[in-house]
């Protein structure tokens, strides 16, 4: 390890990239400390990927097991996938904090605790037997223990302020902030700013969060105990300009920017849940793009409001999670009978049923594409990280308007709260999206026949417009009500083809459910060539991934291959229908493994489309796989 | 067919029928409908295209592909939630929800409300034939208690919903009942409904003469409409019965005074005010059963109507708003977020 | 082909078996006449089959092709599986029914055609060009075609009665009946006692029915035009007592069955929907039974209800159509979590969305099995016949309250309509259900401990009852409100292990979704062996088929074998779990065929969890296979 | 914690609290209703195992599992769905369903109207704190116009729900509301609900201190509350504001009266009868912003009590007039059907 020359009386040690997991009671600030550090880090240009872990409960009682908050921090000076296996760091502001976190710190690693978090009632809590201290009683001779008492650290720095001792233990988080930021060798200009924005209405609090986050940096530097600071070097990251984004801030963005390049409104109907919520929010705060949105009484006038606008004209989308995508079922089978754009985003989450909402996971993808009543193929496509969260949205909104299809968006609770650094890209070099618009008729038609109740109506003179007459792709014109001339009638019930009147004839049936069936098909035929993520082209063995399991899945491969082992990785992003280039791709590996955070859906399928012996390796805990232990599953795989 | 009623005023401009047969039973009154909501649109003349049909799943359903208008046959219940939609995207078109009982009020009782409170700008058209028709026979949430139905052959035990009382305590803004088969006056309230700004709701009894044939005969008949009906009209009294009874409030319960022995005149009477609130909350609760001795009498018209901003117009304010205070919304801007730093 | 002695001047010809096909408007009482002479020839020993087939409309507009309602039946002295391909006699009501059905008539068949239903008005709405009269102009010469004025000698036959015109028309199928039992040479007792009962309370209206059944049996026996009548000798049926059922009447009559075998009452909670509405129909006349019917406002209070109804201690069941099962996803995943018998049933209709809610189609198969949040295993079985609705209602009872689960059966509008001969079961040799009680406590629980607020509550001295403690077969006890000493609360956030209060932890979340699975993959346990329906044990070609597809896949693997073909069938009633067995059946054939109404649901699934290179006979127009589709298909593949 | 009120009446005969862990955030409403729920059933003395929760989602909804009793946490907005099985197959338990105001007037809207319509007999806590407590503070349809939320950061549009007005439109015969911070009029009105024979709705104002604190201030901070809050009593005069006011009738409008001035006295005033469904129309009325000059103050207590036949025991009913008629279902006779024939 590099030594460095250190300022003052402190040694600083060179690091390629650091695990930092900050833990406390959910009361602590944890996830703004977290956020806080992140920002720090990314804009002075490390690659960062984050991992906030909460409770479910929103204020869930202080000082037990069920209250602690987590927000882990990977950062480094080389590329970074995930927000790392074990840690280097571990705050905790309390001894339920300890108790969750410490099998997640490696041996050796640095602990910095609150002594203040560890009194008997906290011990008690945490359900420490006996109330026996692990800060003083041997147990953690392992680590580099650093106890600090934060609590009282924080109110002698706000010693001679007006304020109570509540507000004062508030910013406590702030002192931690501080500190870390010392022992990083960072900056406090980030947080500091922050601050200001923040208080900008209370200049009392502003000075006091200042005060604290300072003397906490400071602490670092005067307090005898902490003689070694670490450096992270900017890592080696493509030119240009970034910022950092969520997954859920990517998706909401993402809508934005698609509707925009197609030129349509952007309706949101929308339920809250967890953890999709934030995509509403985000997108209520962008009234001036013209978005609106729209929080409807439960997910099926979410989806159905979302329709409606649709059919007028806008580009209709919605989001929820598992049991509200459940409930949009039958709605998404109209979709599927109307041919309208539609984007629908599940942000997964823990299940079956209520399930883990606050916990990520990836068994939906079988709802996604089976979960409805009938032959009802809709395009399903995942997300794999923060940032393809906006390409993909992007893409779902591109796929929707122009092959005239709802389309099914997947993304989790890990990616939509976790954040990554994304060198955003320029309007102007979004792809375009035309939406392939009816041709308004200028001509009046003519008067139609006359009525006979008994036999029905004799048909108009003038030819009909063709609701359903499909271009080469199989995808039908789209008008809006407004347009003259375009009068047509749509519903969930079959319709004839080309009209789209009702129509019990079997063999309409049959030719419209083929017809359909085709047309989601070929949106495959507009997908690039497939790519391998890394690894040689053929070869011993191909890991298949989707969603947010990207990062491990892709840490793990590249170590491997460093190693020498015939492993590739491949990362799916497009499920229904797959890219026609995967049948020749898994046929060029003796061995496959599909990871998931589920029980093996994506396996399922692959298995059946291309009748290949597929692997699973399947994890169902609420949390994301460690690169570790994809690696060992690849190791023992390839050792059978 | 007795319920197609003489055609719409010439000069018949646009023909706003479509080319689709109309297969609903001979002899239902869905047909009186169509008739007078063509009619409606005569007199409106509003051309084709800005006009557009949204329905859920019922035999009154199968509306909109009887007009060469804009329309969409959703699915079951859930009208409410696609005319919102459309609506908040489209305020300037003119939009007409068509449902059933079973429609709106059983599966879709939770839109409507929500459809009614929001005041989305819409016209509702609730045809009430006390029965699911599409599906064959079985009760719905307004069929009486004790109705013998394919679903419950003992008799019904629910307790059925007062339609418009809901729609009241869902604070909607146009309240209002007609029937099939009086298309003069279910021309005039589908008119003003269609003049008013927010949810209109108008529920039309209509009968089913398939499986619950009847059901409102008594408030049609010859005989016994005078006694069972009252048609509400602004600034008047409440009379009914041909001039021979009145309604009187004796306290703040109504009751039927006899206007002919002289012991009542009109000046005692009720007197119909639609922007009443509190005399609105009481005239939706004139439902008692006809056949109880001293039963009301069952008010059409126009019950209530009230002045509220809707919802799509609150919608678009607060986008014109948002693009005044931070100016159209800048692509770029967006992608760039708050916060950027640059390597290279 | 035999010929037999003639009563009177008129030939008799026997016949194994025949197909006959009544169509007319919907007005016309098609269904009556084809389930009255349906109910006389089962009666009379034959076995039976039928296939109603109605417009969507309660009364599409008269004399449309839209309006057409058909009533198919195959009757045989041997054993019938189908409706039959073919027919060989059609009766038509009018020239739309004509015009629909011809197609279905074998070559030189018999046509009987009411000619007062080809006038130029009837011509016109069916279409035929310039009104020409198929019954005049030579077109039929390939048939043997018999024009009866039905109305007129309806009329006739009622002439002198106080009847009016209209409702001397309505009993005009009455003319049918009687003529149809004339010319197969059956006897009139069955519909006069049909007649009898319906118009008890209407003697007027009884005598005209049966005076114009009377008119129609005779005119055959006096008509010149009609030489020749049928006889069908009754099949070879097994001995026992038989009656008639519909499949949804087999449902209905399993369900309350089984909830009496298991001592339980039946709560039904449902929402009405075609075609699965007869089933709350027939439950709502069987209160005598404890049955307690719910028409709940809509398919999610439905399965709520139904749960409820469970969690009190009843057997909650409900049914619906794809679009009402689609609405039932969330909830089905709650009673996943909550573990507790739930039958729900779906009546597969054409889909997606609405579709063509009065035809048939197996499209729902993957919603079944996938279409909710998470993993989420629930038990999936069909039905492939009438009578095996009861069967398999029954099954579904024994499994979700044997093993405290959710359990979908499907069935379809095919075999809900249509009706077959039933040798019904005795009460007593149903098979037991034993539904896994826990045991109340007598004892007092000792008082728990003492509350604060802050750190909740002491767990209470006495050892708790443990609601999620499973059995052997991973089953929990079932504790009911009321029970003393059982008290427990359950929902659908994921719950500890065995005690059920809520739990985020990672390792149990991984074990509770584990758990649930294996019980339900241990279900699979008390299946009987796999067995095959016909064919060989190994051989050249296995048709796996499910659900109504059944008579028509026997109907030609019988043929085919008798050919010689290395042909054998298995007829899967266990869609999730598999049969142990199938694993091994797969493999010992060369090729595998899975005929399926929809695009290939089960095969997928085949495919995907055995890799065997199943082959797809698809067909989604809202009608049965016809045996020979099967036939082709599989001669086809043969020869690949 | 200021919320918790004083013990519940000795002698403790049966402890109802569970072993779990009270999970609301310190200082949140509900656990003043905890309290004064354990107190009713402390009072009614039922056994624990006689007793059944059942709950949608949302912070209120986790309630069941904080009692000893039967309990079932469901999924969102379906709790009336399920209470309604439950009820229909175990008439003599106590059954209880608490519901939030998203949970119950969002997602659950048509469910509790048709649970009232049903008077299903079950006592519905619905804890209005106007806001989406459990996923983090977005607006409800009980939060007033214009709140700014997570979800309406420019403030909402829409018009709210006036909770019980919906509830009476839908015929629920049992109408009342209190408030968390009111503990002992919690308790008697809770008490009466579990006295009423079918659907008792009690509406609880409930203080979010953490996404919507204050919300009920008006009404419960010692300044304000006299002029914004009436108690009703059956037989007594509308009289607040420590007597100084009250409400009388102007034809059908309610009007505030001064009782210092000699203008009126409590004769003139409006007598609260719940019996009367006319009154209880108006009085569900009373729902100002009370940030409105001269609004009507808030009402609290029982509004509306009718006695109308419960759900289960017509459904029990119809199951014992079929055995009487047909007979205790024969299995073999279901079985056999109306025809069959014999082979062999
Ligand atoms: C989700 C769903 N559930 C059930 C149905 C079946 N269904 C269609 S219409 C209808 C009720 C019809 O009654 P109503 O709304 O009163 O209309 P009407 O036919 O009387 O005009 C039902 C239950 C459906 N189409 N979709
Ligand atoms: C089907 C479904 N949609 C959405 C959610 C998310 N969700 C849980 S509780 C809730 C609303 C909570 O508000 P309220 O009912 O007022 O209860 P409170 O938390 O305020 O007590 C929502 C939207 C869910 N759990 N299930
Ligand atoms: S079933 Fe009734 S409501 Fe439906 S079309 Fe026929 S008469 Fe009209
Ligand atoms: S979020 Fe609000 S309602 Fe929920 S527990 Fe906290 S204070 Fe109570
Ligand atoms: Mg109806
Ligand atoms: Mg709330």
């Amino acid at each position: 390890m590099d030594m460095i020359q250190p300022p003052h009386h402190k040694t600083v040690e060179a690091r390629e990239k650091v695990v930092i997991l900050f833990a406390g009671d959910s009361g602590d600030g944890i996830q703004l400390t977290g956020s806080q550090f992140t920002d720090t880090n990314a804009l002075f240009g490390n690659d960062v990927s984050t991992f906030p872990n909460y409770p479910a409960e929103i204020r869930a009682p202080q000082g037990t097991l069920a209250g602690v908050s987590g927000f882990q921090l990977h950062f480094g000076s080389v590329d970074v996938f995930t927000p790392g296996d074990m840690c280097d760091t571990l705050v905790v502001m309390n001894a339920a904090a300890l108790k969750v976190n410490l099998h997640k710190l490696k041996k050796g690693g640095i602990i910095i605790a609150n002594s203040d978090g560890f009194d008997s009632k906290n011990l008690r809590l945490a359900g420490y037997p006996d109330e026996k201290n692990p800060l003083t009683d041997g147990s953690l001779d392992n680590y580099a223990l650093h106890t600090v008492d934060v609590t009282k650290l924080t109110r002698n720095a706000l010693e001679g302020t007006t304020l109570g001792m509540k507000e004062k233990d508030r910013s406590k988080n702030m002192f931690v902030l501080g500190f870390i930021h010392w022992m990083y060798g960072r900056k406090i200009e980030g947080p500091e700013k922050f601050l200001e924005a923040k208080f900008k209405a209370k200049p009392e609090l502003l000075e006091a969060n200042r005060k604290v986050l300072r003397a906490g940096y400071n602490y670092g530097d005067t307090s005898e105990t902490f003689t070694t600071r670490f450096a992270v070097k900017p890592a080696p990251m493509p030119k240009g300009t970034y910022r950092n984004i969520t997954g859920n801030q990517g998706v909401a963005i993402g809508l934005i920017a698609a509707a925009q390049k197609a030129g349509l409104e952007l309706f949101y109907g929308s339920y809250p849940i967890t953890p999709a919520s934030d995509i509403l929010h985000e997108l209520s705060r962008n009234k001036h793009f013209g978005v609106k949105t729209f929080q409807a009484e439960d997910e099926i006038a979410a989806v159905c409001s979302a329709i409606g606008a649709s059919y007028g004209g806008a580009l209709g989308a919605t989001a929820s999670s598992g049991p509200g995508i459940a409930l949009k079922g039958e709605a998404l089978g109209l979709a599927v009978m109307l041919e309208i754009p539609l984007v629908v985003v599940n942000v997964q989450r823990g299940g079956p049923s209520t399930g883990m909402p606050t916990k990520t996971e990836q068994a939906d993808l079988w709802q996604a594409i089976h979960g409805r009543n009938g032959e009802a193929p809709i395009p399903v496509i995942a997300a794999s990280s923060p940032t393809d969260c906006f390409e993909m949205a992007y893409e779902a909104v591109k796929t929707a308007v122009e092959h005239m299809t709802p389309v099914i968006l997947l993304t989790d609770g890990y990616m939509a709260n976790g954040a990554e650094p994304w060198r955003f890209p320029e309007a102007k070099d979004l792809r375009p999206i035309v939406p392939p618009f009816a041709k308004p008729r200028e001509t009046d038609e003519a008067e139609s026949g006359t009525l006979s109740a008994a036999e029905g109506r004799v048909l108009s003179e003038v030819e009909a417009f063709l609701p359903y007459e499909r271009d080469e792709r199989g995808v039908r014109p789209w008008a809006i009500p407004g347009m003259k001339g375009l009068q047509h009638r749509i519903g969930g019930i079959e319709k004839e083809d080309k009209t789209g009147n009702i129509s019990y004839d079997p063999l309409n049936h049959q030719r419209m459910v083929d017809l359909r069936a085709e047309k989601v098909a070929k949106i495959a035929d507009g997908f690039r060539p497939i790519r391998l993520d890394s690894g040689p082209e053929s070869g011993e063995l191909l890991i298949v991934g989707w969603g947010s399991t990207y990062g491990a899945i892709r840490t793990a491969a590249l170590d491997l291959q460093k190693e020498g082992h015939s492993v590739a990785h491949v990362h799916l992003r497009h499920l229904f229908p797959f890219n026609n280039g995967l049948r020749g791709l898994l046929q060029r590996y003796r061995k496959v493994l599909v990871p998931e955070m589920n029980k093996g859906q994506l396996r399922q399928l692959l298995r059946a489309e291309y009748l290949v012996d597929a692997q699973g390796l399947n994890k169902v805990q609420g949390l994301p796989f460690t690169a570790q232990e994809i690696r060992n599953a690849v190791l023992e795989l390839l050792a059978r | 067919m007795s319920t197609v009623q003489p055609a719409a005023p010439a000069p018949k401009k646009i023909d706003y029928s479509s080319d689709q047969q109309v297969r609903w039973c001979p002899g239902c009154g869905d047909y009186s409908i169509l008739k007078q909501v063509e009619s409606v649109l005569q007199v409106k003349g509003r051309p084709k295209e800005e006009i557009v049909f949204i329905s859920g799943i019922g035999c009154s359903s199968r509306f909109p592909y009887y007009l060469d208008t804009y329309g969409m046959h959703g699915i079951h219940g859930r009208a409410p939630a696609i005319a919102s939609g459309l609506r908040s995207v489209q305020p300037d078109l003119s939009v007409w929800m068509i449902t059933g009982d079973g429609d709106s009020l059983s599966i879709g009782g939770n839109h409507l409300i929500h459809l009614l409170r929001r005041n989305v700008d819409i016209n509702v058209l609730l045809f009430n034939n006390e029965i699911y028709g599409l599906t064959k026979g079985q009760y719905s949430p307004t069929s009486p208690e004790g109705a013998i139905s394919r679903s419950t052959p003992m008799g019904s035990t629910d307790h059925p919903f007062n339609p418009l009382a809901l729609c009241k305590g869902a604070d909607g803004t146009f309240i209002s009942r007609t029937i099939d088969r009086d298309p003069k006056h279910m021309r005039e309230v589908l008119l003003r409904a269609d003049d008013h700004r927010g949810t209109s709701l108008v529920e039309i009894y209509q009968n089913c003469n398939v499986f619950n044939d009847g059901a409102f005969e008594v408030f049609t008949e010859k005989d016994s409409k005078p006694f069972h009906t009252i048609y509400v009209e602004q600034g008047k009294p409440l009379v009914f019965a041909n001039g021979a009874k009145g309604i009187k409030l004796d306290g703040m319960t109504p009751v039927i005074v006899d206007l002919t022995n002289g012991t009542h005149s009109q000046d005692d009477l009720w007197v119909h005010d639609e922007r009443d609130p509190f005399k609105a909350s009481l005239l939706v609760r004139f439902f008692d059963d006809p056949r109880k001795e001293g039963a009301l009498p069952r008010p059409f018209g126009v019950f209530f109507v009230s002045d509220r901003h809707t919802h799509e117009t609150k919608m678009n304010a607060q986008v014109a708003l948002a693009k005044q205070k931070q100016g159209d919304g800048d692509l770029d801007a967006l992608l760039r977020g708050k916060q950027t730093w640059t390597i290279g």
